[in-house]
């Protein structure tokens, strides 16, 4: 089980190489991406900034929920700050599981509650030179 | 006379507040130090913000947290403690 | 949007690759892997045979669906088939969309229809010695 | 007696069957031609295979498919068509 924030580009591979072992039959990998649209505005890049000693700490919260829930402990979650551009990753969450079902769940309680509770903001780029911080939800990948 | 000192010291708490993303904009600051009396509440701390510069634009009941973890406006606070003013989230 | 069954190892990068453009921001990964226990039995390899023209129309029949309901074409699934070894990916569903909750769904929605309708079958080798055809959801990643 | 014999050849109805892992292992093959009467159904082919050594091990009523795509018992199988028993799917 690990959870980070990160200001490096996320090894997708090194994370799925992370939960893998031989009792587990389901790996479920989640990546959310950045959109070039956004709300209809064209988006050029995107800077996550947080409170970075209180996500880590929300971020291993969730995780331990999720764990808790599934019954697996082959969770990574690495979330990206800093300035990404298009089509980077800005978070990666990996669940294995002996069952599809739990890796499917836990997967999904941990994204939606990155949504609702990580104290993480972004201000988007846009194509026509302006920059705005983002509302909850009305966000990359919805 | 010591131990009146001592009282003084006692009836004020210092906290620190800390503001983000569009919140620390409006401020203009992302860390503010707030003297309370004693008993006060992260509502009262909010207050308090609000009389400064910028802080009229705060919102009413904006989300808040005390030491890392979510906290409500009616937690009482205690000196040192460190209040977080949390813009809408937008992480994933 | 892509599907096959393959003889060769499958590689995840690759996979991830063909569905990654700037419209999307999310991304869901399904594995499927050898476990090394299945109902208790101690398992050493698998070997996956298939109708495999059928199994091949099948699975097409399967993404055009997802693709259908999500309203994504960012889909590859590849099935392996052939002998495996314990850890080795079986399945691997990769679906990309603007919006979490659609990729999620299709994602499941594959999985589930590979279980139920693609002719594929399993004889697992078990530790003992022993080897046997794999009844339907006694499987590996239930 | 030319006709005669174009209609005999019209009288029956070849057709190919094919068996998969535990099923083919039962009936000892993974491919039977079946020759039967015209009209014949899916269901009277499973009759057919039924009366051949280890086809009684056959379940009372497999998956089947026609020519790729998943078939009722009661579809009426044409000339050349392929058959094919399904046992239990376990991929994934």
């Amino acid at each position: 089980m690990r959870s980070a924030l990160a200001r490096d580009p996320i090894d997708v591979s090194s994370l799925l190489a992370e939960v893998s072992q031989h009792g587990n039959g389901a790996t479920v990998l989640f990546l959310g991406t950045v959109r070039d649209v956004n709300q209809g505005r064209a988006v050029s890049g995107i800077e996550y900034t947080a409170y970075e000693e209180m996500a880590e700490s929300e971020l291993e919260r969730i995780v331990c929920e999720a764990a808790a829930q599934s019954g697996t402990t082959d969770i990574v979650v690495v979330h990206r700050i800093g300035t990404l551009g298009l089509g980077d990753v800005s978070v990666a969450i990996v669940v294995a599981h002996p069952h599809r079902a739990q890796a499917y769940d836990a997967s999904r309680y941990i994204i939606e509650e990155i949504k609702k509770r990580l104290p993480v903001w972004k201000r988007e780029a846009y194509v026509d030179g302006t920059r705005e911080w983002v509302r909850a939800e009305a966000v990359s990948h919805g | 006379m010591h131990l009146h000192a001592a009282n003084e010291y006692l009836s004020i708490v210092t906290i620190t507040a800390l503001l983000f993303a569009s919140y620390a904009d409006v401020v203009g600051a992302d860390r503010v130090q707030l003297t309370l009396a004693p008993g006060s509440t992260v509502g009262d701390a909010l207050t308090e913000l609000r009389a400064r510069a910028g802080g009229n634009r705060l919102p009413p009941k904006p989300l808040t947290a005390v030491n890392l973890s979510y906290a409500e406006h009616t937690r009482v606070l205690e000196p040192g403690d460190e209040l977080a003013i949390i813009p809408p989230v937008a992480g994933g």
